[in-house]
């Protein structure tokens, strides 16, 4: 591959991750139901983590562990950048924790009040 | 000790002439009164007989201590302001011109428009203490028409105060003296806004709502006969007096010897007799804010035209 | 030494309270000897000084000193403090809240100490905000309309304390201390913006607490609902601090200034505007409390136009006034207290005729309202004539004019104070009432006697005024303007007191033998219910005492006036403020997605303009 | 006494001088005789040059006018007025309904004979008197005065029970809690 | 020395997870075994204090990476002052919350106490840590913990008010998360030394929108307007104790990383002025809500987002006697409004919807309570002589060293709208007839000696500032000193 196509893709798979972002963002800020708005926190979370991955791929890179055969592979082929990709992971289960919160509190919430309308779940204001 | 004797005898002969001259001169208005009336009217001296009668009138009963303190007070008020008060020009050509000067180096005008009022004070309360209502009535009309009349007597005052430079009685009648112009003369609208004043003061028509018979059972003194009555009236007369004097001093020139004195305290007193004769009466908020209106304006004009 | 008599107020306050918890008996003696220990300790032991303790908080010194103007206003609280913890002692009997009472008279005695021995701005902020809150304890001490009174008394208080903080810290900002000798020394440092906004802040600190006009309206309400045996202290003491701070800034301060006249001119103008106003209030007013509220109000502005006048005699007639006016307000007060502790009410249309009953209380108030009117021969006349002279010969012709019909209108309310509780009719109603313990009626008769006094021998109070005018940078006015008991101004007028005196008595005691021995043998007292009243025979139970409406034709005459209340633009604004603030809070509206769009937009709003934030 | 003939002392003399000259009366203006009180005071008779003039309250007052019938409401008050007024103090009976009751004299309400309840010492006869005969009743009074002879206020002193007994008839109830007679 | 910073960290994670094992042996374990944990803390945080004063800061490194490679923890004055802080106040909470209901089931505490474990592991390393995603898993630790612990009542609305804060929450772990990234493709390191000292080579626009970002991603959590909406719901509903560790907890916490941003990290110029209007709008904003609000915790809610931007537009002074002047209210609102919520929280404690209103009359039921209510009401209103005033004092001074004299004015005119509400409550306490018949809960002995020793120290504030003033100084001079931030954190190695 050469690498004007190379830099084309990584816009597009930026582009696509943001746009990804954005959906679930769309979902959290308009969507009346309180699980789309979880799912569009998740979707938003997703998203995200697609965004970091792909900022750490490296062109012909390699995955950053130590094997068999890694450091022939090294010699040529540069390492993907091994923090990103703990974080994603770290960020990823701190996300699974969010949303298993999110979602018992909607399960609460619909005990509660027998509703998932955003909009009546208005007890504490001003 | 002489000297505290000759200030004694003179103070007794300053009362003397105060009450003569003052009950007279009640007389003589029930007369002109009556004359204005067309009618024959009672003798000169008819406010003396009044008075001794009232004197020699029995007085039974009373309605506590204020009640005998009230008279008091009115009558100290009287002659302590008279003390104060210089009769006649003092070092003047008459040879009794010293009787006269009783206390008057030792007070000046504020002080006197402050002890002025202490017999109001007391005659308030010995009338509020008989527990009549129309004399706390007349009472609250009376002070309250006090208020309303003060403000251009003050500013005609504070208006000579600020052009001699003085607030002192004597040098008033010195600064007459020296120039030889009347303050009546020197400040006009201090003499109108004053005389609205004095016609307040002496409480004739159309500020006699104080004791307005008809209405009020003649209001502070309706429960004070026999000789709480003469005790007020004496006073009465004595305080006319000293208004009347004070007034001559400040605005006339005062006076050299008797006669002069005389002369201009009755010309004096006439303004508010005749003009009290021929008009009708105020109610009280009238008669405040008739005070609040023109005699104010007056009064300040005689502030300005004292500043220029 | 200082620093321990402090010590022993703060802990006797609180030990008082506790001892009030475990036995009445007990926390009156702490209470007594609290007070009265600290407060003998300070008047033997603290002289003029300038630096008697000295420490160091937060990297601030606080100095504390005793100024010869401190000594005269310390003289006041202290005389005060005590007379009436011992009065307080049986007002207090009986009544709820007695422990805290005990507790917030000590503290704010403490206070008023406090801010006259500070010699820097912290210490004096401090012990300002302590007295605030202990008085505030007071205001709301009884439970009646807590919330409107308590709180404006504490929005005022804050407001001006806030001032004055935020005048210390620019203060301190601009000349780097927080000494009040540094402040009034380099007061030409400052630059001309903050030489104009420091006085200002001041002024408004201090004219809250001493009530001038447009910061006035806490006064009347504050002052009547506290208790009466504190009111005496807050009247005649608390409100005096804000007397010391204003005379501290007119005179340290604006003379320093090239605007300074015309700053003075408006405080003097707003002091004279604050007396007539007030007086004409204090007509209006039906109890006796809040007539005497008023009256304060109206007396403090005679104080601030004198203070505000600045001339020699000016400030002697002020700093006279101040000493005078706390002890014939502090008798007054004390005088309704009395009534209200006999009686349980203090409306003049319901009690009359007290005058048979309790006739210390009388007598007292009868002295301390002719020292109120400023009628010769009590001290409030000295005061007073010293005043207009000062005036007069500052050339301040209007003004003289707005005082003296404040004052001719003062004596209305004077004798509707005395009519209204001692005179009039006698009712079966209030035939019960006895005069009020020996505790309650010596203090109150000895400080209207004191009137008396200083009224005939000023000079008792003279040297000691004298003093604190020269600390503050008057030349020796011994010998010009009084000898002995002669007043004099600089025309060189006068008046003689001592005569006046001695006239008075003389002519009083002739005519009262007089009256009273011609008719002793055959007068005889009779109720007050016989009256000429058309022949008709009052029934027992009917009250002919005039009392309602009782000044009516006068309100009508000033009617325009009363229409304008100052209370109404102020609590208009309070509406319009919570109004405003019920509006502003509908931005939590209680949604979740709101409040991320919130987050959103804040974001993109940051992200638009982060260019002119970060460059 | 003070009016005793035989004890007149200069004193006395001097004192019933001013007092025959400064009269002043409280009208009560009960009945119709009122009516005449006016032109008795003003321009036309002018009665102030002999030192008689109009008083407010009893208190004041020296001379008792009663213009007229009394019934038994306005005798309660009159009376109660009289025992007000200060020594010395004189009362004149205006017109024949204080004398006999007059055109009222078989009136259920009023009462005939005012000298039962009240010492009169001058009674003026007329139904209405002029002011001219009011002004001599007036004149009586003055003579009797400068007498000695206007005691009516002794009378009344001395036969108080007489006067009493007789009040209480007409109206029990009001006599019975009025106050004491204060002088 | 009795331990390292990691302790901090570790020690409470370590309870939070054996606290259920605990629990199956002895079930009043799961009770002491955090006050056990937390009081070692105390004397660790204590005795570290001391350490830095006279050794200079701690820098300890984790798992044999040197900075900036490896994750490193500091415990420098300024935040070791923190720690401390957080820890003395996790003490409070827990001692208070001891046996906060009287019979509180086995199931419930050890929640609580597990999910509070949680709170001051994640509080404490956002404090301690020198690497910026740590500081992101922490500051996620600290939220999680937060959103049950908000949740923790089944009855009332508190899944609502957790449910908002969730929301906020993950919105802003994304925020977070991307700013970090940004930082991390332009720089190519995460530890905070680092990035401090390279900040100048990143292109102006990625570096003021990263900033951006963290502003609103930790202003959510640090309470800042408009991204508090959920700030007065969670204070509101969850258990007292629980709105007290949000006020002198994670609130501290979360303030301190947007701090440690704005001061070591970033060099932006503006963001002092951004710190200014955001804690302006904050401050106004919060108090004239709170001055509206008829619940009791709500309105505290309220004043608690008023201190916050308080402090920040202290923070954004920028200068030592600002920081000072920030750290001392920090302090201070870290002990009044615990104390305000602690017996704030007795007040109401029988009230259904916990109205203001219910409290009237409280002061002759619950005389000791509602003395030390009123004590922390004079106190966060900046009364002399009580411990906020010293705060609001050093405050005032730093503003008008930098003549920000309107500044000035609309806080003290704030203030008079903070007095306001705060006495109308004192008032209704002690000047009230009470009209609801509901009695007053005596509160149980470790709550009396939670909230006497957070009175005492009001006092002692009030009456000797400078027994605490020595620390704040240490911590300000600290956190102003950048260079030998960076500095110890690059040359420390691993001993």
């Amino acid at each position: 591959m050469d690498n004007t196509y190379y830099d084309l893709l990584t816009y597009v798979v930026y582009g696509s991750a943001i746009l990804v972002m954005l959906i679930g963002l769309y979902a959290v800020l308009v969507k009346k139901s309180l699980l789309k708005i979880v799912i569009g926190l998740s979707i938003v979370d997703s998203g995200l983590n697609l965004l970091i991955v792909s900022l750490g791929y490296l062109k012909n890179g390699t995955a950053p562990i130590f094997s068999k055969g890694f450091f022939e592979l090294a010699a040529d082929k540069p390492m993907v950048d091994p923090l990103l990709q703990a974080l994603v992971l770290t960020a990823i289960v701190i996300g699974f924790g969010v949303t298993a919160v999110a979602l018992s509190l909607v399960i609460r919430l619909w005990r509660h009040h027998h509703t998932l309308y955003i909009d009546e779940i208005k007890n504490l204001k001003w | 000790m002489e000297h505290i004797l000759i200030k004694i005898l003179g103070a007794i002969a300053t009362f003397i002439l105060a009450f003569i001259v003052g009950m007279t001169y009640g007389g003589v208005v029930r007369k002109i009164t009556a004359r204005v009336h067309n009618r024959l009217g009672p003798p000169f001296y008819q406010n003396f007989i009044d008075a001794l009668k009232l004197f020699s009138k029995k007085t039974a009963i009373h309605h506590g201590v204020m009640h005998f303190l009230g008279p008091a007070f009115l009558m100290v008020s009287s002659v302590v302001s008279l003390m104060f008060v210089p009769v006649l020009i003092p070092g003047g050509d008459s040879w009794y011109n010293s009787w006269f000067s009783n206390m008057i180096y030792d007070g000046d005008l504020i002080f006197l428009i402050y002890i002025m009022v202490f017999g109001s004070l007391g005659m308030a309360l010995g009338a509020g203490q008989t527990g009549n209502p129309n004399s706390s009535i007349g009472i609250t009309r009376g002070l309250s028409q006090m208020v309303g009349y003060e403000i251009p007597w003050v500013l005609a005052l504070v208006s000579l105060m600020l052009m001699y430079k003085t607030t002192s009685i004597v040098d008033f009648i010195n600064v007459q003296q020296e120039t030889g112009t009347w303050l009546m003369f020197a400040n006009p609208f201090a003499f109108i806004a004053g005389l609205f004043a004095l016609m307040g003061m002496f409480h004739y028509s159309p500020f006699d709502i104080i004791g307005a018979p008809a209405e009020l059972a003649s209001g502070p003194v309706s429960e004070n006969g026999g000789k709480f009555l003469f005790t007020m009236m004496s006073s009465g007369s004595v305080f006319s007096f000293v208004k009347l004097t004070l007034f001559v001093d400040i605005f006339m020139g005062g006076a050299s010897n008797l006669v002069v004195l005389v002369i201009k305290t009755f010309t004096l007193y006439m303004i508010p007799v005749l003009y009290g004769i021929v008009s009708h009466r105020y109610r009280t908020e009238q008669a405040v804010t008739f005070f609040w209106k023109w005699p104010l304006f007056f009064g300040l004009l005689a502030v300005l035209y004292a500043v220029l | 030494m200082l620093t321990l008599i402090l010590v022993i107020f703060l802990g006797g306050a609180i030990l008082t309270w506790l001892g009030r918890k475990i036995n009445p008996l007990l926390g009156d003696l702490l209470f007594l000897v609290s007070v009265i220990l600290p407060a003998t300790m300070f008047v033997m032991n603290i002289k003029v000084g300038d630096t008697i303790a000295q420490h160091t908080l937060l990297g601030i010194d606080l100095v504390w000193g005793l100024s010869p103007l401190a000594h005269l206003f310390s003289l006041v609280v202290v005389g005060l403090g005590v007379m009436l913890s011992i009065y307080s002692i049986s007002y207090m009997r009986g009544k709820e809240k007695v422990g805290m009472y005990y507790f917030s008279f000590i503290l704010s005695i403490m206070a008023m100490l406090g801010i006259l021995v500070s010699r820097d701005w912290i210490s004096f902020f401090i012990f300002w905000e302590i007295m605030t809150w202990s008085s505030y304890l007071m205001v709301i001490l009884n439970g009646k309309k807590v919330q409107s009174i308590g709180i404006k008394y504490f929005v005022f208080s804050a407001l001006g304390a806030y001032s004055m903080l935020m005048a210390l810290v620019i203060i301190n900002s601009q000349l780097g201390s927080f000494m009040l000798s540094d402040t009034f020394n380099n007061f030409q440092h400052l630059s001309p913006a903050n030489q104009i906004l420091i006085p200002v802040l001041l002024l408004v600190a201090f004219g809250v607490k001493s009530a001038v006009m447009p910061l006035h309206i806490w006064a009347p309400d504050a002052y009547s609902n506290s208790p009466m045996g504190y009111t005496a202290v807050f009247s005649g003491a608390l409100s005096k601090m804000g007397v010391y701070g204003l005379v501290l800034v007119i005179i340290s301060m604006t003379t320093q200034l090239p605007a300074g006249s015309l700053i003075r001119i408006i405080v003097a103008w707003l002091g004279g505007f604050t007396a007539a106003a007030a007086t004409l209030w204090a007509i209006t007013q039906d109890d006796g409390k809040k007539l005497l509220a008023w009256s304060s109000i109206g007396q403090l502005g005679y104080i601030v136009t004198g203070v505000a006048i600045g001339t020699p005699l000016a400030m002697l007639a002020a700093m006279f006034l101040v000493v005078v006016h706390a002890l014939f307000k502090g008798s007054l007060f004390m005088a309704v207290g009395a009534i209200e502790k006999q009686t349980g009410t203090t409306d003049f249309k319901e009690v009359n005729g007290l005058i048979r009953k309790m006739p210390v209380t009388f007598i007292s108030s009868l002295l301390s309202i002719i020292a109120l009117a400023g009628i010769p021969p009590l001290a409030g006349f000295v005061s007073k004539w010293m005043l207009y002279e000062a005036l007069i010969q500052n050339h301040n012709y209007l003004l003289v004019v707005l005082l003296f019909f404040a004052s001719t209108a003062a004596f209305l309310y004077a004798y509707k104070f005395l009519h209204g509780y001692f005179l009039g009719q006698e009712e079966p109603e209030w035939a019960h009432v006895k005069e009020a313990p020996m505790s309650m009626t010596i203090p109150m008769l000895l400080l209207a006697l004191t009137t008396f006094v200083l009224g005939t021998w000023p000079q008792l109070l003279f040297n000691s005024i004298d003093s604190a005018m020269q600390y503050l940078g008057y030349d020796a006015t011994n010998g010009k303007l009084w000898t002995d008991s002669v007043l004099f101004s600089q025309w060189g007028d006068k008046v003689a007191l001592q005569p006046v005196l001695y006239a008075i008595i003389a002519v009083f005691l002739f005519f009262a033998i007089f009256l009273y021995f011609k008719g002793r043998k055959a007068t005889r007292y009779v109720t007050t219910k016989d009256i000429s009243t058309s022949g008709e025979i009052p029934k027992e139970w009917e009250n002919l005492t005039f009392k309602v409406n009782f000044m009516q034709p006068f309100e009508r005459a000033i009617e325009p006036f009363l229409k304008r209340q100052i209370e109404k633009y102020y609590l208009g604004f309070g509406k319009g403020m919570e109004a405003l603030f019920d509006f502003t809070r509908r931005i939590y509206t209680g949604n979740g997605q709101t409040y991320a769009i919130y987050a959103i937009v804040f974001l993109a709003l940051l992200l638009i303009f982060r260019v002119s934030l970060f460059g | 006494m003070y009016n005793d003939k035989n004890s007149q002392k200069i004193v006395d003399i001097i004192q019933n001088y001013a007092r025959k000259h400064s009269l002043w009366v409280l009208a009560y203006g009960t009945g119709c005789g009122a009516i005449e009180i006016a032109p008795t005071m003003t321009s036309r008779y002018d009665a102030e040059r002999l030192g008689i003039r109009g008083a407010a309250t009893p208190r004041q007052a020296d001379v008792l006018l009663i213009t007229g019938y009394l019934t038994v409401k306005t005798v309660k008050r009159v009376v109660r007025v009289y025992e007000q007024m200060q020594d010395p103090k004189y009362v004149i009976g205006f017109g024949s309904c204080t004398i006999n009751g007059g055109m009222y004299y078989d009136s259920y309400n009023t009462i005939n004979l005012l000298d039962r309840y009240l010492p009169v010492d001058v009674y003026i006869n007329g139904c209405m008197p002029r002011p001219e005969a009011v002004i001599q009743g007036f004149v009586k009074l003055q003579e009797l005065i400068s007498q000695g002879k206007a005691n009516g206020a002794a009378k009344y002193k001395e036969n108080l029970e007489w006067y009493k007994a007789n009040q209480k008839k007409i109206a029990p109830k009001w006599f019975e809690r009025a106050p004491e007679y204060n002088w | 020395m009795v331990g390292t910073p990691v302790l901090f960290i570790a020690i409470p994670l370590l309870a939070a997870f054996l606290i259920p094992l605990l629990g199956m042996i002895w079930k009043e374990s799961v009770r002491i075994v955090p006050g056990l944990v937390l009081m070692y803390l105390m004397v660790l945080a204590v005795s570290l204090m001391g350490h830095v004063a006279h050794n200079g800061p701690i820098i300890e490194i984790i798992a044999g990476w040197a900075p900036p490679i490896g994750i490193n923890l500091v415990f420098n004055a300024f935040t070791g002052f923190l720690v401390t802080l957080i820890i003395f106040m996790g003490l409070l909470v827990w001692l208070y919350s001891y046996r906060f209901k009287s019979n509180v089931e086995y199931e419930p505490a050890r929640k609580y106490f597990i999910l509070l474990m949680m709170l001051v592991t994640g509080s404490t390393g956002v404090v301690l840590t020198g690497d910026i995603f740590n500081l992101f898993v922490f500051i996620e630790i600290t939220s999680i913990s937060a959103y049950a612990l908000t949740a923790f009542y089944t009855g009332r609305d508190s899944a609502e008010a957790s449910f908002k804060y969730v929301m906020m929450g993950s919105l802003a772990s994304t925020m977070l998360l991307i700013a970090i990234m940004l930082i991390y493709s332009q720089l190519g390191t995460l530890n905070m030394a680092d990035v401090a000292s390279k900040i100048h080579l990143m292109d102006p626009t990625l570096k003021a929108i990263s900033f951006i970002l963290f502003v609103v991603a930790l202003g959510v959590e640090a309470e800042i307007f408009p991204l508090n909406g959920w700030a007065p719901d969670a204070y509101a509903e969850a258990p007292g104790p629980v709105g007290a560790a949000f006020a002198g907890i994670v609130v501290k916490a979360m303030l301190y990383a947007l701090i440690r941003f704005t001061y070591t990290i970033f060099d932006l110029s503006g963001a002092f002025n951004l710190l200014i209007i955001i804690g302006l709008l904050t401050l106004v904003i919060a108090e004239v809500a709170a001055i509206r609000q008829d619940k009791l915790k709500r309105m505290l809610a309220y004043s608690s987002i008023g201190q916050m931007g308080l402090v920040m537009v202290a923070f954004g002074i920028g200068t030592r006697e600002g920081v000072f002047a920030a750290l001392f209210i920090m302090l201070n609102h870290a002990i009044i409004k615990p104390l305000l919520f602690f017996s704030g929280s007795y007040l109401v404690y029988h009230s259904k919807k916990k109205y203001i209103s219910d409290i009237d009359g409280m002061g002759k039921l619950a005389p000791f309570t509602s003395l030390l209510f009123a004590l922390g009401a004079f106190a966060i209103v900046g009364l002399p002589p009580f411990a906020g005033f010293w705060s609001k004092l050093s405050f005032l001074v730093a503003a008008a060293d930098n003549d920000m004299v309107l500044i000035i004015a609309l806080i003290l005119a704030v203030s008079i709208v903070e007095i306001v509400y705060y006495m109308r409550v004192v008032n209704r306490i002690f000047f009230f007839k009470r009209t609801t018949g509901l009695l007053a809960r005596r509160p149980t002995f470790n709550a009396y000696i939670v909230m006497s020793v957070l009175g005492i120290i009001v006092l002692m504030i009030g009456f000797f500032p400078d027994t605490v003033t020595g620390y704040i100084q240490a911590a300000a001079d600290s956190l102003f000193d950048k260079t030998q931030y960076i500095h110890s954190v690059l040359t420390a190695s691993i001993q």
